[in-house]
C-alpha cells in the first residue's frame, strides 16, 4: 500500500524537534495502551504484520496529526474489531460507560507472564530454510512492485539499482503475513543504495542508504556486470552461500484491484 | 514503580445499548481524547479475560524503569574497552549483547552493531514506522517517530544532524540505515579523545542515546543535558 | 519538492465521490477567491508556478483537511507576504477589521478589465527557441530527480522508462520559474509510459499513462535499442524533427540542502 | 448575475495596531474560517489598489455562468457530425476550438483532444494540483481535485472508473493523461448508438462533463441526472 505512513524521501515536515530529556510515556494513557499492545501481541490476537498494516490505512490526515500511541489505539481498535475480538457495539458500550462513574467489577487478579516471553513472535524461522536466492555482492535491482496491500519496500527504492551486503537469513514475508497469506518465509537480505542511484546524479557521491528487503522485492540486474568485491559496508560476516536456486516467487498482489 | 490502584481502574458496563459506530472515529465527543477509548478498550478487554491489569502493570514498569539507553551504553563502553568483546559484537550482536547482560526481548531478537569510524558515520531510521532496538535503547524517543525525522534521514542525513547540532567533516562518508525488516541497529559511537583513563562504568555514562541512533557524537567531558 | 501534493499512485484516500450536478461554487468567499487569485495572476503579483509551490509547502495535514479554495487563500497570504505585496500587520489589521462592525469606505469603481485578456501568462516563448534534444519516438527515461523546490516530475514516473509521443514546443520551465531562477524555456514533451513501467509486471499489460514532461526530466534510455517506429498513441501530428544537439542543462537544485 | 451591492463590501480598517502573525494560521479563532481570512484579504488588497472589485465580479461571473461543459459539448458534437473537423480538432485542437466559437483564454491556451474509440479510453487527471481545461469545461468540479481521484486515477483507472460507475470491457486500453505541464486535454468520448438522427445541438446536450474528463460514457437516451 503506498500509504502516508511511507515517508521515506519526502519533504515538508520541516527541522526535527526533539526534546533534551524527554518522558518515556508523555501521558498516563500512553502506558496503557503501550502495554495493551505488547499483551495483545503476547496473545496472538493478531500479528505485527496486520498491527502496522492497520496504521497504515488510518486516514492521512489523521496519521500526521495524531500521536504515536493515538495511531497503537487506532490499530488496536481496529484489528480487535476486524478479527472479531471485540464488536464496535462493546466498545461503544465501554467507551459510554467510561463515561460513567460506576462500573463492573474487574476480574480477579492472575500472575503476570514475564514480560520478556510475553509475546514471542517467532519471526525467524527454526525449520525448513529456503535456499536464498542472492549471495553478498551480488548487484540488484529493487522490484517496481505497488501492491494495494502491506509492504515493507518503501517507494523510494522501488526500480533502483543496490548491491546486496548482507544475508540476515529467512524471516516471515509481511506482505503476505498481514493478509493471513501465510508465513512465506524467505530470505532478507541488507541492500545497499548509493544515494545518488536513490535521489539523483548531484547527490553527494559518498553518501549510502542501506535498506533490509525480502528476496521477493528483489530481482537480479538485467545488465551482466563484473561482481562487486570490494569490502562490504558494515559486518564483514557473510552467510555460508548455498546453491542459488530460483525459489517459487509468491504472488505479490496485483496493482488492479479486483474487489 | 508506580502500581495501579483500583480506582484508577477503569470500568466497563455489559450494557449492549446501542451498536453506535465504532468510537474511534468521532473526534468531537465530549473528552474523547485517547484518554477516555484507552480506559474503556482496557476495562474491556480486561473484562473479557483477554488482558490482565498486572501484566500490563508489569510490562510498563519494564519499559519505563528497566529496559533503556544505559543497556546500549554499558555495551559500547564495553566495546572501547575490550576489542575482543568489539570483534565478536561486530561479527553478532545479538549474541554480544546478551553476553553484556542485556536481556533479549522483543524488537531485539536480530540486532546488527554498525561502528563509528573517522571515515564512516552510520544512522539509523525506520522510514516506514518506528523500528527500534529496545532492549539495548528503550522505547524510541517521540522524534525517532516524527515525519520530520523519517522522511529526511535518507534523503538529507547530513541536513537532519544538522538539527542535531552536528556537523560532520566533508570527508566522512554517512551510512543511513533504515531498520525496514526484522534487523535493529545499535551505533557503537566513537571513542571521544580524552577518555582513555575512564573506567567502562564512567564511560558508559558519557554515552547518550542519541549517539546510539547515531544523530549524536560522544563527547567528553560531556556536554550539557542531551537526549 | 517530495510534497503532499504529489499524490499519483498513492492509496488510501478511499473511493471518490463525486456530487451530481455539484455547483461551480460552494460558498461565496470562494467566489471571491478565486476572483482575486485570478486578478493577482493578472496584476504579475507571482505567477503560475510560485503559487503552486507556496500551496505544496502547506503543512501536509492541513492540506490534506482543507478544501481546493482553502488552499489558494494559504497560497495567495503567503505569497503577497513572502513578495512584500502586503505585510502580515496589514493582514492581521484587515481580518481583525473584518471582525468589526464598520470600515474605510472604499476606492471608486474602474473599468473591469475583460476576463479573457485578465491574466495572459506568457507560457509559450514567441522569440528565440531552443532546439529539441529528444524526437517523436525516441525511448527516455525520466530522471532520478528530488529537487527541494518546485518541480512538476511526479515522484511516480522518476526513473522509469518511456517513449517521446509527441513535442509541444518550448515552455518556461517550473522548476527555476517558481523560485526567481528564470524562464529557463525548454520543449516539454508527452512521454508515454506503460503501465507496467511505473507499477511492477503484474499490472494489466495494455495500460499506458502519458506524461507531458519538460526536457531537463528526461535522458535518453541508455540501452541502445531499435527506436520505435509504431503508431503513436494520441495525436498522429509530430512537430518537425530539428537536428539533436545537446542544449546545456539548466542546473537542477542538489537534493542535499546547503542552508 | 449576481451584482454585489456596497453592504457587502468587505471592510479593511487602516490603524496597524499589533503585527500579529498572518493570520493565515489562526486555526481556533472565532469565525476564523476562510470567510473573514478571504473578506479581509479582499478588503485589504482593494484599498491598496491591487484589485479592483468590478474586475472581481466579473471574473466570478464569467466563470459562473458564461464558461462552462457547454462549450465543450459543443465541440464535441461538431466533431461527431463533421469528419473533417474532427481531423482539424485532433490535429491543432486549441484552433479547433476557437473555430467553434469557445473564445479562448485562461488554461486553454494549448489544448490537446483526445478521442475514444471501442478500442482505447481516454481519462484525464493532473496529479499534482488540478489543472482543467476551463474554457471549453469550465472551473473543475470537487472530485477531480480530490485526493482519492488525483492519487488513483494514474495507477487504478478502472477503479476509478467503477467508482463512476463505468465498466470497461477487458480488451478496451486505458489512457491517462496526466496533465503534469501546460497541455490542457479534452476528450472527446464516443458518439452513442441510436444518436444517429440527432441534430447538433440535440447531439451537445446529451454530451456530459464527466464524459469530457473520460469519468463517463455518453449514453442515448442520457441517463437520468449525471455529472
Amino acid at each position: 500500500m503506498n500509504g502516508i505512513h511511507d515517508l521515506g524521501g519526502m519533504d515538508g515536515f520541516g527541522a526535527v524537534i526533539h526534546e533534551a530529556g524527554e518522558p518515556v510515556f508523555h501521558a498516563p494513557w500512553e502506558r496503557r495502551m503501550f502495554a495493551m499492545t505488547i499483551a495483545l501481541f503476547g496473545r496472538r490476537a493478531f500479528n505485527v504484520d496486520e498491527f502496522r498494516h492497520a496504521i497504515e490505512r488510518m486516514p492521512a490526515a489523521d496519521y500526521l496529526r495524531t500521536t504515536y500511541y493515538e495511531h497503537w489505539l487506532h490499530g488496536c481498535e481496529r484489528l480487535l474489531i476486524e478479527k472479531g475480538v471485540v464488536t464496535a457495539g462493546e466498545l461503544s458500550a465501554a467507551y459510554a460507560a467510561n463515561g460513567g462513574p460506576d462500573g463492573m467489577a474487574l476480574p480477579a487478579r492472575a500472575t503476570p507472564p514475564s514480560p520478556a516471553t510475553a509475546a514471542r513472535r517467532p519471526r525467524a524461522a527454526q525449520d525448513k530454510k529456503p535456499r536464498a536466492r542472492f549471495r553478498v555482492g551480488d548487484r540488484i535491482v529493487a522490484r517496481i512492485l505497488n501492491p494495494p496491500g502491506h509492504t515493507r519496500l518503501p517507494r523510494y527504492a522501488r526500480g533502483r539499482r543496490g548491491v546486496v551486503r548482507r544475508d540476515h537469513g529467512v524471516f516471515v514475508f509481511p506482505d503476505t503475513s498481514a493478509h493471513g497469506g501465510g508465513a512465506n518465509r524467505q530470505h532478507c537480505y541488507t541492500v545497499e543504495f548509493a544515494g545518488r542511484e536513490l535521489w539523483g546524479r548531484d547527490y553527494p557521491a559518498g553518501e549510502r542508504v542501506m535498506i533490509d528487503l525480502w528476496e521477493d522485492y528483489l530481482e537480479a540486474e538485467k545488465v551482466p556486470s563484473r561482481r562487486i568485491t570490494m569490502q562490504p559496508a558494515g559486518n564483514p560476516r557473510t552467510v555460508a552461500k548455498p546453491a542459488r536456486i530460483a525459489t517459487a516467487k509468491a504472488k505479490t498482489g496485483s496493482r488492479m484491484r479486483t474487489r | 514503580m508506580s502500581v495501579h490502584d483500583d480506582k484508577d481502574r477503569p470500568q466497563a458496563r455489559h450494557d449492549h445499548n446501542d451498536g453506535g459506530a465504532a468510537p474511534g472515529h468521532d473526534h468531537n465527543a465530549p473528552d474523547s481524547g485517547p484518554t477516555l477509548r484507552v480506559k474503556a478498550l482496557e476495562a474491556l478487554l480486561i473484562e473479557k479475560g483477554i488482558v490482565e491489569a498486572d501484566a500490563l502493570d508489569a510490562l510498563v514498569d519494564t519499559y519505563e524503569h528497566r529496559v533503556g539507553p544505559r543497556n546500549g551504553a554499558r555495551v559500547v563502553a564495553r566495546a572501547w574497552t575490550d576489542p575482543a568483546y568489539k570483534k565478536r559484537l561486530l561479527a553478532d550482536a545479538t549474541a554480544a549483547i546478551a553476553e553484556a547482560g542485556v536481556a533479549p526481548g522483543l524488537e531485539g531478537e536480530h540486532m546488527v552493531a554498525l561502528e563509528n569510524t573517522p571515515k564512516v558515520h552510520n544512522l539509523v531510521v525506520c522510514t516506514l514506522c518506528s523500528c527500534y532496538p529496545w532492549p539495548v535503547l528503550g522505547l524510541p524517543p517521540v522524534w525517532y517517530k516524527s515525519a520530520a525525522y523519517r522522511s529526511r534521514a535518507v534523503s538529507d542525513p547530513r541536513g537532519v544532524l544538522r538539527d542535531f547540532g552536528v556537523e560532520l567533516a566533508r570527508g566522512v562518508e554517512v551510512r543511513v540505515w533504515d531498520s525496514s525488516a526484522e534487523l535493529r541497529y545499535l551505533v557503537i559511537p566513537m571513542r571521544p579523545r580524552g577518555s582513555e583513563k575512564l573506567s567502562v562504568d564512567e564511560l558508559a555514562a558519557i554515552v547518550t542515546r542519541d549517539a546510539m541512533i547515531g544523530t549524536a557524537i560522544v563527547k567528553y567531558p560531556p556536554a550539557p543535558a542531551g537526549g
